[in-house]
């Protein structure tokens, strides 16, 4: 059985429909991308799978429970974590805060035992402290973990994001161009953790991208969307030689610039 | 024969005056400081105003004199004047600096029964005699026995002003007052009680909350259509003015009546001459009362203050200070607890309002004048009321 | 040895401070009139601390915050005052009474604050400071309506059982609290929520659970504050707690800085006195008010993000560290290396 | 009926009032970003400066009444005043503070709004007392069904819809305007655009205050008495109408100024005691209907 399966995903906004039958299904431990042209609708598919849009029709069900009409908590707490394309990250906070804070709904503590510091309270603490740390430790950012978030470089942002989104102990992480603005070298650093994050912790990953170079190689397979339908699917290699895929990417010219960019 | 009263008085301060300027080289006591407290700041600034002016021009008798004469010393005063800024919190700030920082022989103010009820209880505990100027409700004084007041209370006010408006024949009566403010609401609960009693009807009561912003039309439209013989307005001065406007602007000609507080010089200024002419209200003190203390009180006030003519709340502050000075002369120890003892004692104390006493439950026992308004909106006297 | 030292420091800096007041008072350097500006200032600082943690580390934007208090000056009030009677209570239980009096005028305020808080907190920004200024001002007007509470004459006769020790073991109190909620799980929800609420969302924060239980928990702190209040003034009137009361508590934790402890403790103490102190300028008194406000603009001129933006002292902190050390209460030692993972 | 049309006028006389003044807030709100709370104290010195005026003209005067000359000569010159003393205001408080945080300025302002109330109210011949304005305007009383109107109040309530709808076709249809809504929409991009942004924030300011000015010409000819301290609550119930009519839009911020008047009126007129709080729950209500204000549209934020 698959774990997320979703029908016919629609969205309008004003009688423009942004997503017009999207379906998936995906195993469990499969690494997916969808790419596609800029306002191909592709945020806006990650958008309606964490609960910020209602879909105007279709389902999304996570290991066949319906997870329509839930708000975006639930969605995370059920299992669906993301990352942004532009980097939301608790600026203000610490490194470790940061990581800390996508682990609010499993921490136990009560409101007075915080307040009141119990010992409890402080042993709990410093439970989801070391778990913060292991993965901050995992992704190299354990030397940052007390700097403010803001003041991280661009690279380890998108790092910490990712670190963000697996402290929620996520079935389904949903990653929005991880390696945008990346140089060539993080990029394959990143390509290199998106398969261990599926290797090491059996996860299963959707990813949005532009760079097809990140994208080939670790996906297993490709959706591709233009105006809100899907146009492809398939392999890697099935997609790149699709007429329609390389129409959408302005003309036949524009394969060369895939393949090579 | 109460003219002679007054007269003989004058002539009995006069001669004690002389007398002790002509004691030479009498000995000299250690200055004694008086608080004044007031909303110099804040939405009831004006009143402030007046406190200041008024006391200033006791402060300014006694510096002609050098000071309080009592048992052959002479006490120079000094006036320390705060800004309560009409809050109740900022009054007890005030209070426990005069009492403890300035260390005051009494105080003088605030003029709002909310800001003495929260601080007397600080002078009660204290020990240090204060007298509110404007301080109408009746729990001011409960407080304790150090607590006093230069005026009179709601509930005689509002029986002048219910017995007044019967007597003129007046069997309806609609009242529109603040329900924000401790003494509208005061005035108008002590007025509803008396006139009833004596059979005339209230037609129609309307409310309003604050001074916020000034409209009244809806209330007043109400109010003209109950075709009341009399509206009785115990409302804030600041307020009242633009109350009387829309009220002949909704077509009440009636006689509106008014408390205390519209005794100031404004009300008639801003409502204009036209709109106030025949109302009613009543007020501690007539500005065109013959008596010769009044009227040097009067003459004084306008030549120290560019023609301004005095309200309640500078002779009530002003009476206030008197009464403290007159205290101070009479003290049998010049401390708090002698000033205090002495207050509780003051009989026959002739004053710009008339012949006070401190009863025993530490209000004044003074009459209450009831002015009404000529056709060029100048206050005139029309009849004294007396306990 | 080192955590118990450093636990125990504060407790007998306050201690000691407590101590310096009283001789002060004692030799007569300070007065009644400076202890009680300080009340004030306890008081104020409470309140200060109170909106910080809906305004400053919540992100909300509330400035209703004098109807808090006012719920818990009436609350408390009315449990000392009509219920047990006020100056009659025996001596030896005005301590109960007092404690069970805040304790309801807290309880109050919050109660309120999860009624009022659950409709409204879904709104942003200026939207929620008109519902939460709407709220203050129905507050006042409800209050002044009600006739067993003396309606607008306001409530006399109400012990004045708040003194300095009770003011100040208040505020260190209020502190410690809100420290230890800033560093647990809810603060850091609260702050997620401030700094990006999208985020926090996608990140399994229930966002509307945790704006209420910050708005309740500084409701409650709120009106605890307003139950120490009355029971300075012993008298309190509905007016007491209008929307110029709440600006000036705005005033307090902007000046001070948001989002730091000591900030509000600042911000508090220092503008409550300041007014005071111009008054030593006994001439000026005319233009006190507009010292103040000058020195306002000024202050904000020049440190734009408050006295202590973003800074606390390290005493008002929770350092990550100190979860590793060896706790005072428990025998068990911990040590990272230690735990098995 | 006509009691009810009657305070119908009543609540349309109050509600261009506080349309006025939101106006001004909202505009200083969709430029700059920021709550002026000394927004109000601008009527004040408005109205107080009007008066004044008037004092200094009385010569011109005949019999109490003035000219229309004199009177759109006073009226000017009392908005320019404010208008520049806006701006000023802007330049010394609020320019340094631009680009922090919001509320920096937010408190600066309730120092300037402070300091507006009590400087001239320390001033020795100013002062705090309360003064009656002068007749400006011919007031004259008819009834047309019963209804009370007097030519003050059609003066008004014409003379602020003219001004709404001047600054509403000059921020739609002129070149400032469209620099204005430029700013509201991205300052930095503007300003790359070569939009000198201090100036466009400063004829913003100089617009709100001149506003602020006619409002308080207005206010003090219908409820004649002016003083200090005038502009403090007008101007925080001014701010809500803003809010409600939709913070930083002009036609919400003249729909909320006319909501809030006639709301305010109403409420009153249904129980005059309970008439304060009630008109606040409306409020509250119809901001749980309408989050984002009458006019605002809910953004949502791009993710």
């Amino acid at each position: 059985m698959s774990i997320l399966e979703i029908k016919n995903l629609s969205i309008e906004f004003g009688g423009l429909k942004a997503v017009d039958d999207f379906n998936l299904s995906l195993e469990e431990g499969e690494i997916i991308a969808i790419i596609g042209p800029n306002g191909a609708g592709k945020t806006t598919i990650f958008n309606m799978l964490t609960g910020i849009y209602a879909p105007t029709k279709g389902s999304i069900e996570l290991n066949g429970e319906s997870l329509l009409g839930l708000k975006p908590y639930q969605f995370a707490q059920k299992g669906i974590a993301r990352t942004f394309q532009n980097i939301r990250l608790f600026a203000a906070s610490t490194v470790i805060d940061n990581v800390k804070m996508a682990y609010t709904h499993q921490c136990k503590e009560s409101f007075f035992e915080c307040i009141f510091r119990t010992p409890k309270m402080v042993e709990e603490e410093r439970k989801i402290d070391e778990r913060a740390m292991d993965l901050l430790k995992a992704f190299d950012l354990e030397s940052k973990a007390d700097i403010l978030a803001k003041n991280l470089p661009y690279g380890a942002q998108r790092r910490l994001e990712i670190v963000r989104a697996l402290m929620l102990e996520p079935k389904i992480l949903l990653l929005d161009e991880p390696v945008a603005g990346m140089i060539t070298t993080e990029l394959d650093d990143m390509a290199k953790m998106v398969r261990e994050l599926r290797d090491k912790l059996g996860l299963t990953v959707i990813l949005i991208e532009h760079h097809m170079n990140f994208v080939m190689p670790i996906a297993d397979r490709i959706k591709v969307l233009n105006f809100g339908e899907t146009i492809a699917e398939g392999s890697a290699d099935e997609v790149q030689n699709n007429p329609d895929v390389i129409a959408a990417y302005l003309g036949g010219g524009y394969k060369n610039v895939i393949t090579n960019a | 024969m109460k003219k002679i009263n007054v007269i003989l008085s004058v002539l009995v301060l006069f001669t004690l005056l002389i007398s002790v300027a002509s004691v030479t080289a009498a000995e000299t006591g250690k200055t004694l400081k008086i608080g004044v407290v007031s909303p110099i700041s804040g939405s009831a600034a004006l009143a402030g105003k007046y406190i200041v002016n008024g006391v200033k021009l006791l402060e300014n008798e006694l510096n002609a004199a050098g000071g309080v004469m009592n048992n052959g010393v002479l006490y120079p005063i000094e006036f320390v004047y705060e800004d309560n800024e009409a809050k109740e919190d900022i009054t007890t700030n005030v209070y426990q600096k005069l009492i403890y920082q300035d260390e005051v022989i009494g105080i003088v103010g605030p003029d709002m029964s909310k800001c003495i009820l929260a601080a007397g209880t600080i002078a009660q505990s204290a020990g240090c005699p204060a007298i509110g100027t404007f301080t109408t409700n009746v729990a001011v004084t409960q407080i304790g026995d150090y607590l006093f007041r230069a005026c009179f209370i709601d509930p005689f006010q509002g029986q002048v002003a219910a017995t007044f408006a019967w007597g003129e024949g007046y069997k309806t009566a609609a009242v529109l007052y603040n329900n924000a403010d401790a003494y509208s609401k005061g005035l108008y609960e002590a007025f509803v009680q008396s006139y009833e009693a004596l059979g005339g009807k209230i037609v129609e009561t309307q409310a309003y909350s604050g001074a916020d912003v000034k409209d009244y039309n809806v209330q007043l439209t109400k109010i003209a259509a109950a075709k009341p013989e009399c509206v009785f307005m115990p409302n804030l001065l600041n307020e009242v003015p633009l109350q009387i406007q829309q009220a002949r602007a909704n077509g009440i000609t009636v006689p509106l009546i008014g408390g205390d507080s519209w005794d100031t010089p404004e009300v008639a200024q801003v409502a204009g001459a036209e709109n106030i002419k025949g109302s009613v209200y009543i007020s501690a003190f007539s500005p065109d009362n013959p008596d010769p203390i009044a009227q040097k009180f009067v003459n004084d006030f306008k030549t120290a203050y560019n023609g301004d003519v005095p309200n309640s709340n500078a002779v009530l502050a002003y009476e206030a200070g008197a009464m403290l000075v007159e205290a101070i002369k009479n003290a049998k120890t010049v401390d708090r607890a002698g000033v205090r003892d002495a207050l509780a004692q003051i009989q026959g104390l002739a004053l710009p309002s008339g012949i006070v006493t401190v009863g025993e439950d530490r209000n004044p026992i003074k009459g209450a004048a009831i002015l009404q308004y000529n056709d060029q909106g100048v206050a005139t006297f029309l009849k004294n009321v007396n306990p | 040895m080192k955590p118990l030292i450093r636990k125990l420091l504060p407790i007998l800096g306050v201690v000691a401070l407590y101590y310096l007041i009283m001789y002060l008072k004692s030799i007569k350097v300070m007065n009644p009139y400076h202890i009680q500006v300080l009340m004030f200032a306890g008081v104020n600082i409470m309140m200060t601390i109170s909106l910080n943690i809906v305004n400053g580390f919540t992100g909300q934007f509330c400035i209703g915050h004098a109807g808090f208090m006012s719920l818990g000056a009436y609350g408390a009030s009315i449990v000392t005052t009509m219920i047990f009677g006020g100056f009659s209570v025996a001596p030896n239980l005005r301590i109960p009474v007092f404690l069970l009096g805040l304790l309801a005028g807290g309880l109050v305020a919050g109660a309120v604050g999860l009624l009022i808080g659950i409709p409204t907190l879904k709104l942003k920004g200026d939207y929620l400071a008109i519902v939460t200024l709407a709220f203050g001002e129905i507050v006042r007007a409800t209050l002044r309506l009600i006739e067993p509470i003396g309606a607008a004459r306001g409530m006399i006769g109400i012990p004045p059982y708040t003194n300095f020790a009770w003011v100040l073991f208040f505020v260190v109190l209020t502190l410690i609290v809100a420290r230890n909620f800033i560093y647990s799980k809810h603060g850091r929800a609260c702050i997620a929520i401030r700094d990006n609420e999208i985020a926090a969302d996608a990140m399994g924060i229930n966002t509307t659970k945790y704006k209420i239980i910050s708005f309740v928990f500084a409701a409650f702190i709120a009106g605890v504050a307003g139950g120490l209040y009355a029971h300075i003034m012993s008298f309190i009137q509905p007016d007491t707690f209008s929307f110029v009361k709440s600006s000036d508590l705005l005033v307090y934790l902007y000046a001070g800085g948001t989002g730091s402890l000591t900030g509000s403790v600042l911000g508090g103490l220092l503008l409550t006195v300041l007014p005071e102190a111009l008054r030593t300028f006994g001439n000026l008194v005319n233009w006190r008010i507009v010292i103040y406000a000058v020195t306002l603009v000024i202050i904000m001129l020049y440190r734009p993000l408050g006295l202590c933006g973003g800074k606390e002292l390290p005493l008002l902190k929770i350092n990550r560290k100190h979860l590793y050390e060896k706790s005072i209460f428990s025998k068990k030692s911990v040590h990272p290396s230690e735990t098995p993972n | 009926m006509s009691t009810l049309m009657q305070f119908l006028v009543y609540g349309l006389q109050l509600g261009s009032v506080y349309a006025l003044l939101a106006l001004g807030y909202t505009m200083v709100y969709g430029i700059v970003g920021m709550i002026n709370f000394a927004h109000g104290d601008f009527l004040m010195i408005g109205a107080l400066g009007t008066f004044f005026l008037a004092q200094a003209f009385s010569s011109f005067a005949v019999n109490g009444t003035y000219s229309g000359l004199i009177v759109a000569l006073i009226l000017f010159t009392a908005m320019v005043g404010t208008g520049l003393i806006g701006v000023g205001v802007e330049a010394i408080a609020y320019k340094p503070l631009r680009n922090r945080p919001k509320m920096s300025a937010l408190i600066t302002a309730v120092g300037v709004s402070m300091f507006l109330e009590n400087f001239p109210r320390a001033l020795p011949f100013i002062g705090p007392s309360p003064r009656s304005f002068p007749m400006l305007f011919p007031t004259k009383r008819f009834q047309i069904q019963g209804v009370m109107i007097s030519t003050t109040q059609i003066i008004m309530i014409v003379l602020s819809l003219v001004f709404m709808f001047i600054l509403y076709n000059v921020v739609n249809r002129t070149k400032i305007g469209s620099q204005m809504r430029a700013c509201s929409m991205d300052k930095d991009a503007a300003q790359l655009m070569g939009i000198n942004i201090n100036r466009v924030i400063s004829i913003t300011f100089f617009i709100g205050a001149a506003l602020a000015a006619a409002s308080g010409i207005f206010y003090a000819s219908i409820y004649p008495q002016v003083d200090v301290y005038m502009g403090g609550w007008l101007g925080t119930k001014s701010f809500i109408a803003a809010v409600i009519g939709g913070i930083g839009d002009i036609r919400g911020a003249m729909l909320g100024g006319f909501i809030m008047g006639i709301t305010e009126i109403l409420a009153t007129s249904v129980n005059s005691n309970l008439g304060y709080a009630i008109g606040f729950v409306i409020l509250i209500l119809i901001l749980l209907f309408k989050p984002a204000g009458i006019m605002g549209k809910l953004t949502i934020d791009k993710v």
